[in-house]
């Protein structure tokens, strides 16, 4: 079996294990409508959790992306709603400003999860200026778009499938994406070809940028109203994500599908505990406990290396 | 493409060689904040410095722990210290139950809380092999848990001589600033002058190499786990005995805080490289820029915006290239 | 596909008296060199000599501080590295190359800049099969697979083929640093004959290496160079193995040492055994022979891992390890060579849980003298050192110890041939003194030092060889027939 | 209606204080009581991990799927989750909301006045001082509603008197928080006369405070029992004069009977207001009494107290 293929089962059966368990408990999910529950909140999770993959497929880590989501959030709800011109002329400067950041980071060989430690607290700044207490809108076409009734199968199941089939062709397919991830596999190789490494490591931050506006604007939609701390926890569910997902935070080992699924699953568990019905006490522990569960499932599927 | 990290160290100028120090940008940093401050403050810098040392201390204290865990490469953090924090001094405040007698009892409630934490993180990374960063926060999680159903956030009062201790001060020095400096002191000399400092830092660079040169891999990150969560339980311990009972968000911010002070400190995030005065300049740093920027009366917005403009910048200013050939 | 354009018949390359400094470190004086198409240009020298300084020089990847380059295709507007790619010039590192979370064919993009958009995998795939075919016959590596599932010989043989490979335009000069260290025989020769063939067909090459043997096989030019200067450049013809060496400045050891001192030793009991059937006595040189990649590395792994413990480290460890993949098995790249030096030893020289300072400069000094590492300051950063003193400083870190047995996974990758006569004689005197080696060799003289021989195929010990059996046509006989060992 | 039958659901965000602790424990208590009773089916109380509204949501939007006849919400947001409390009521599922309310219409709100919260304390402090003085404001978390309205109420008050706030600090309703913020704003401070606080930080700044040499100006409390500790203490020992006032935790109990008043096909207005509970310097020493250490002051309400309070915003 491919490395590829190994890096992807066991995200697929954790998922497949932890709806089996859910469906059990309330075998009312298992409905059009109850799918649509279940997911919909995970489309902006898979979003950020992609903006995440780009920035781990170039050995980095983003601390920044839960307060960028948030960010994206507000100025949807205020200036997006509002004028909507000004309102996408910032988020795509925020975009050009992660691109940036990116050709910092490389040009002056900082580490990047200082920068974004910084720089979370400038974008959770922006945010609580914009929107000191919550509020704002969601534009109407986000609305809809968020609340469409696909055939068959619910918006909620179809978004993170289009999401990573589109990025899989991008990433794993294409020849930028075949250069990108060569930044993260042997940047110094990279370099000897004669690429630049500070485009290369910018467009992975830029690329990164874009998932995370969407991330925000899809996660508006859901909420029809944003709040300054709205997606805090997106940068630790995202790197979750990326790892359950079968990425690894060195050599630009990454998997668009595991992201998503990885996503998935998080969003997932947290349902599954609610319907156990646990102590109040207990519940948060719990999360811990199934997080930890599901990554010890990785150790079957893990090669067992010469050094731990 | 040379660069100064090539050439052997020629007696450069002390100013120079000072400036050569990784850690000399967070103190540069504390120092301007604390000027600007007391700009404002005028006689009041005096208290300004005392208040900065105490409130540093604890960010020192889980910045040390940290900054071993980071040491070891990429990947390695600690993010159960808050948890780790809370549980300690919750556990340790209700067994002491404001008994003077239970003060030293009670103190090694905390350290054990902390090395059963510690050693539960590192079993999850090492048996499950669970990635650091998961596995800690996972875990904490659970000793959240625990927290809350071991006394239900209810705050109970230090002992007297404990309370005493903890808000206490001699020759202007906080006693909690003395803990702090001794615990660095501590690490220095463990990082610098001891083998384990050695082993740390081998296994930060390359976790196999180092195996295969003979060093005891997993004693070395089984110790540095367990130190970090001993360091966040003391710190816990400490941080409710000085204000005056435990709360189940008292670690909160010591979450960032802890990876902040590490890396505005100027050590190496990549691991293998550590530096320990540049947690304390870091860590008075983190305190006095709030103080200013609330001394200022900027809001929250804007204080947050600086803040982290300033730590981008430090860490710019601070950069060197590595080899680039 | 686009031709290196110029007059066809000037130096792909030319340099005229080029420096390169690296602050005191003169890595390369008044180097003057013209290398022309058919040339196949061997170029040897100890280590440190100068010389992948100088391929790097070539390749446009640093700027002389001195002198001048001239490319075939010379652009004063272009950087020197940008011109070397307009004329052709492509290099195999000795470090790889390749990017190991990408499949061959996703690597043969990487420095294919200008490659059609549009079904760019399947031109990549045959492309890149064309290439292996032509330089590897029968290789049998998928351009499919990940490059990180691929052994370390197979990466090898991939980077070469991609820097011969047809790609925007042909390659007019390919600069090889020590291509065949992790190579087998055979497919080294495949290499060989490679160059041969392309050299005949109008193609240059510059050949570092080590090893004289392929020198001579394959150079119709021999490049000398000695501490940063070019001493000798002339047809190949004009040298003798022993008029390289005379010229490289090393003390030519006298070769009919080889093999007495085997039969003179006495062997003690068994010291270690391992499932699959290796095992070692005291005192004895056990060589691991086979061809590359047949389970020896992971079988040398497996017996410093029984031996050695993730828990704790004593005053006197069993068994220490001498990495032969630098990067991935040893440097500390962050320290300097003292601390690089002394990581191993570091229990046994010091009191209890500090460093003794004064005990770990002296056993570095010692050291220093004793193998020969060539650098003036013991704090400069490992890396400052090149790729063969860096493989003696590892040396160093393993003999250091008093452990009983070393383990030695191809330790003389890159290591000059004078620096190699002194280790095995210091390997010899170790072993006389009642120490165990367990060494994986991929070259056949390394394997001659040794008492007794196991021949791998397939992870499986082929065969035994003992004293006079050891020899270069009974070690490729097991490794190519399954055998019943000779027990 | 018979709501014996009935499944009530609570969705909190946030258990990390003594204040939310307090609050689950007396939903616990009613709730087993109700149950007990045969008033409704369960009265089950869920807890988020993080205090996060999209975590909220999805809590919120599987209660949907558990098939809850109500669900009761402390939000962590008052936006964020309107579209999952939207899907609940288009579900046909009756949702109240208390102290972190929701603006989305088809819920039912029992609200604190939040700006009032400010001005009494400001109030209070003019009828102490009226010839004003400086002020010292401790915030709570940037960007949170609470925040943002108890600090409108003071700023809105502090203009009708001769009050001037000096200085201002975010304590994220964290003891230690604030107690560091006020540390490293005082030296910057000129004299003090008042601090007014969001609940809960009064402690903290008396400790901040008194580790300096300054007066100890009037800190308005937060009625957790080591607030009122030290206020007890303070006046034993100097006459110490102060007010205190914060919301109830029990009002999760009100929100209960409100959600089975609503379930029972009772007519209820959509926005009910709580008085917040003020413990002044003569109640002391009771409300001490019944504060258990450690926690906060509480009441908990009954099926009358809760019909009381319908009939009277009616
Ligand atoms: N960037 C650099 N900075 C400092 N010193 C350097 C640098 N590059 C090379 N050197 C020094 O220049 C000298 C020549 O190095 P070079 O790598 O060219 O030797 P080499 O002949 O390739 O040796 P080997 O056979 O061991 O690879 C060495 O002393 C090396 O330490
Ligand atoms: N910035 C630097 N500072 C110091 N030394 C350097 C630096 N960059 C490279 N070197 C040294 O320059 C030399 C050439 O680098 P390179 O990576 O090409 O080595 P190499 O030739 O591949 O090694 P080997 O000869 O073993 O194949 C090496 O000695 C390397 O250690
Ligand atoms: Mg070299
Ligand atoms: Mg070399």
């Amino acid at each position: 079996m491919s490395g590829d293929r190994l890096r992807l089962a066991l995200p697929v059966l954790s998922l497949v294990v932890l709806l089996g368990a859910v469906f059990y408990l309330q075998p009312r999910a298992m409905s059009y409508f109850g799918l649509n529950l279940l997911f919909n909140l995970a489309i902006p999770v898979a979003l950020a959790t992609i903006s995440q993959m780009m920035i781990i497929m170039v050995n980095d880590i983003d601390l920044s992306i839960g307060t960028f989501v948030s960010f994206c959030a507000c100025v949807t709800a205020t200036f997006v709603h509002d004028t909507p011109v000004i309102g996408y002329m910032i988020l795509a400067a925020a975009i050009l400003a992660y691109a940036l950041l990116g050709a910092l980071i490389q040009l002056r060989g900082l580490p990047a999860i200082v920068v974004t430690l910084g720089m979370s607290f400038v974008w959770g700044g922006l945010a609580v200026l914009i929107l000191p207490s919550p509020g704002g809108a969601s534009p109407e076409w986000l609305k809809t778009l968020m609340s469409l009734k696909t055939p068959l199968v619910p918006i909620a199941v179809v978004a993170p499938l289009v999401i990573a089939l589109a990025v899989h062709f991008l990433i794993k397919r294409s020849w930028v994406g075949v250069i990108l991830q060569g930044v993260g596999g042997n940047d110094r190789a990279m370099e000897r070809a004669g690429w630049s490494l500070v485009r290369l490591r910018a467009s992975a931050y830029g690329l990164a940028g874009l998932f995370g506006v969407l991330a925000g604007m899809s996660l508006v939609g859901l909420t029809t109203a944003a709040d300054a701390n709205i997606a805090l926890r997106y940068t630790l569910l995202s790197i979750a994500g990326v790892i359950l997902g079968g990425g690894e935070f060195v050599g630009g080992r990454i998997s668009p599908f595991g992201a998503v699924i990885g996503a998935l699953t998080l969003t997932l568990a947290a349902s599954f505990l609610s319907f156990l019905r646990l102590s109040p006490d207990w519940q948060i522990g719990a999360q811990g406990a199934i997080l930890i569960l599901v990554l010890a499932v990785r150790l079957v599927f893990i090669r067992k290396g010469a050094v731990a | 493409m040379t660069n100064n990290a090539s050439e052997p160290m020629t007696a450069a100028t002390p100013v120079r060689a000072l400036l050569s120090k990784p850690w000399i940008w967070a103190f540069l940093a504390a120092a301007i904040t604390f000027g600007a401050t007391s700009l404002i403050a005028g006689s009041g810098a005096g208290s300004l410095f005392y208040a900065a040392l105490t409130f540093a201390s604890f960010s020192a204290i889980v910045g040390i722990g940290q900054m071993l865990v980071i040491t070891l490469g990429p990947g390695n953090v600690d993010l159960s210290i808050p948890a780790s924090m809370t549980l300690a001094a919750t556990l340790a405040l209700k067994f002491m139950d404001s008994e003077t007698a239970m003060i030293l009892p009670g103190l090694l409630v905390a350290i054990g809380v902390g090395i059963g934490c510690g050693v539960i993180n590192f079993g999850l990374i090492l048996l499950l092999r669970i990635p650091p960063i998961i596995a800690t926060l996972s875990a904490s999680f659970l000793y959240q848990s625990l927290a809350i159903w071991s006394n239900r956030g209810l705050r109970i009062k230090p002992p007297e001589p404990l309370a005493e201790f903890a808000t206490g001060g001699a020759l202007g020095i906080p006693n909690i600033a003395v803990v702090g400096i001794l615990l660095a002191i501590l690490a220095w000399v463990v990082l610098e002058r001891a083998i384990a400092g050695r082993w740390i830092s081998a296994i930060g660079q390359n976790l196999r190499a180092a195996r295969l040169s003979g060093v005891p891999v997993n004693a070395v990150r089984f110790g540095v786990y367990v130190n970090s969560a001993v360091c966040a339980a003391l710190a816990g311990f400490l941080l409710a005995s000085f204000s005056g009972g435990a709360n189940l968000n008292m670690g909160t911010e010591y979450m960032l805080m802890s990876i902040a002070v590490v890396v505005i400190g100027g050590s190496s995030i990549g691991g293998g490289n550590s530096n320990v005065p540049g947690i304390w300049g870091a860590a008075l740093f983190m305190f006095l820029i709030v103080s200013m920027l609330n001394s200022y009366g900027l809001g929250a917005g804007i204080r947050l915006i600086l803040t982290g403009v300033v730590i981008v910048g430090v860490v710019a200013l601070a950069s060197r290239k590595g080899y680039d050939v | 596909m686009q031709t290196i354009s110029g007059a066809p018949d000037a130096p792909v390359v030319a340099l005229d008296a080029a420096h390169m400094s690296f602050g005191p470190v003169q890595a390369l004086r008044a180097a003057s060199i013209e290398i022309k198409a058919g040339e196949c240009v061997g170029l040897v020298g100890h280590n440190g000599a100068g010389k992948s300084t100088l391929a790097n020089v070539i390749n446009g990847r640093l700027t002389p501080t001195e002198g001048a380059v001239q490319y075939r295709v010379s652009d004063p507007a272009h950087k020197n590295s940008e011109n070397a790619q307009a004329s052709g010039v492509r290099s195999v590192f000795q470090e790889l190359s390749l990017c190991p979370n990408l499949t061959v064919l996703e690597n043969l993009r990487i420095p294919y800049r200008n490659m059609p958009r549009k079904g760019w995998r399947k031109i990549a795939s045959q492309k890149m099969s064309d290439a292996l075919d032509l330089v590897f016959p029968g290789h049998g590596i998928r351009p499919r697979a990940t490059v990180g599932d691929l052994s370390i010989a197979e990466r090898q043989m991939v980077e070469i083929a991609i820097a011969f490979a047809d790609r925007d335009s042909e390659p007019s000069l390919v600069i090889l640093d020590e291509p065949t260290s992790s190579l087998d025989a055979a497919i080294a020769q495949q290499l060989l004959d490679h160059i041969k063939r392309y050299c005949s067909e109008g193609g240059a090459v510059l050949f570092i290496s080590h090893m004289m043997g392929e020198i001579f096989d394959v150079s119709t030019r021999i490049v000398i160079m000695k501490d940063g200067q070019i001493v000798d450049d002339n047809p190949a013809q004009a040298f003798t193995r022993q008029s390289i060496v005379d010229a490289m400045g090393h003390v030519a050891p006298d070769d009919d040492a080889q093999g007495s001192a085997r039969s003179e030793r006495e062997l003690g009991p068994v010291l270690v055994s391992s499932a699959i059937g290796l095992n070692a006595r005291r005192g004895e040189i056990v060589g691991l022979a086979g061809l590359a990649g047949h389970g020896q590395a992971e079988a040398l792994a497996q017996i410093f891992f029984d031996h050695s413990s993730v828990w704790k480290s004593g005053k006197r460890p069993e068994v220490v390890f001498v990495a032969g993949d630098r990067a991935r098995d040893g440097v500390m790249p962050l320290w300097s060579i003292l601390r690089n030096l002394s990581l191993t030893t570091l229990p046994e020289f010091s009191k209890r849980w500090m460093v003794d300072r004064p005990a770990e400069s002296g056993l570095v000094q010692k050291w220093k003298d004793r193998i020969g590492i060539r650098t003036n300051n013991l704090l400069n950063p490992i890396l400052s050192l090149s790729g063969g003193n860096q493989q003696k400083v590892l040396f160093a870190r393993a003999l250091a110890s008093s452990a009983p047995l070393v383990v030695m996974d191809d330790p003389m990758r890159g290591v000059d041939i004078g620096t190699k006569k002194e280790v095995y004689q210091m390997i010899q005197n170790e072993a006389a003194k009642g120490r165990s080696f367990l060494w994986y060799s991929t070259e056949t003289d390394e394997i001659l030092e040794c008492d007794r021989v196991f021949v791998f195929r397939a992870g499986e010990i082929a065969a035994e060889l003992v004293g006079d059996e050891i020899s270069e046509e009974n070690i490729l006989h097991a490794s190519f027939e399954m055998q019943e060992a000779v027990k | 209606a018979d709501t014996s039958d009935k499944r009530i659901a609570l969705s909190n965000n946030y258990a990390g204080n003594s204040w939310r602790q307090a609050m689950l424990e007396s939903w616990q208590k009613v709730g087993e009581a109700a149950v007990a009773d045969g008033k409704v089916a369960s009265a089950d109380a869920f807890t988020t991990s993080e205090n996060q509204a999209t975590e909220q949501a999805a809590q919120i939007q599987n209660m949907i799927l558990q098939g809850y006849d109500a669900i009761v919400i402390n939000a962590a947001s008052p936006t964020a989750i309107n579209g999952a409390v939207k899907a609940a009521c288009d579900a046909g599922i009756t949702v109240v909301s208390f102290d972190g309310i929701v603006q989305e219409p088809c819920a039912w709100r029992i609200a604190v006045d939040f700006q009032q919260m400010g001005r009494e304390q400001v109030k209070y402090l003019a009828e102490r001082y009226p010839e004003g003085g400086n002020l010292l404001e401790i915030r709570g978390l940037a960007g949170v509603f609470v925040d943002d309205e108890i600090s409108a109420g003071i700023h809105d008050e502090v203009k009708n008197s001769n009050f001037e706030i000096v200085g201002s600090v975010h304590g994220d309703w964290a003891q230690d928080v604030a107690q560091k913020a006020v540390a490293g704003i005082l030296p910057s401070l000129p004299e003090i006369v008042g601090v007014v606080t969001q609940g809960g930080d009064g402690y903290g700044a008396a400790q901040a405070i008194g580790a300096t040499d300054r007066a100890m100006p009037t800190i308005v409390m937060g009625n957790r029992q080591d607030e009122l500790q030290w206020w007890s203490d303070e006046k034993a020992a100097n006459g110490y004069e102060t007010t205190s006032l914060s919301i109830a935790p029990g009002v999760s109990t009100l929100a209960f009977w409100v959600a089975q008043q609503v379930l029972d096909g009772n007519e209820v207005p959509k926005d009910l207001t709580v008085p917040f509970l003020a413990i002044s310097q003569d109640e002391l020493e009771d409300a001490l009494k019944t504060t258990p250490k450690g926690s906060v002051a509480n009441v908990e309400y009954s099926l009358e107290d809760a019909k009381a309070v319908i009939a009277s915003s009616k």
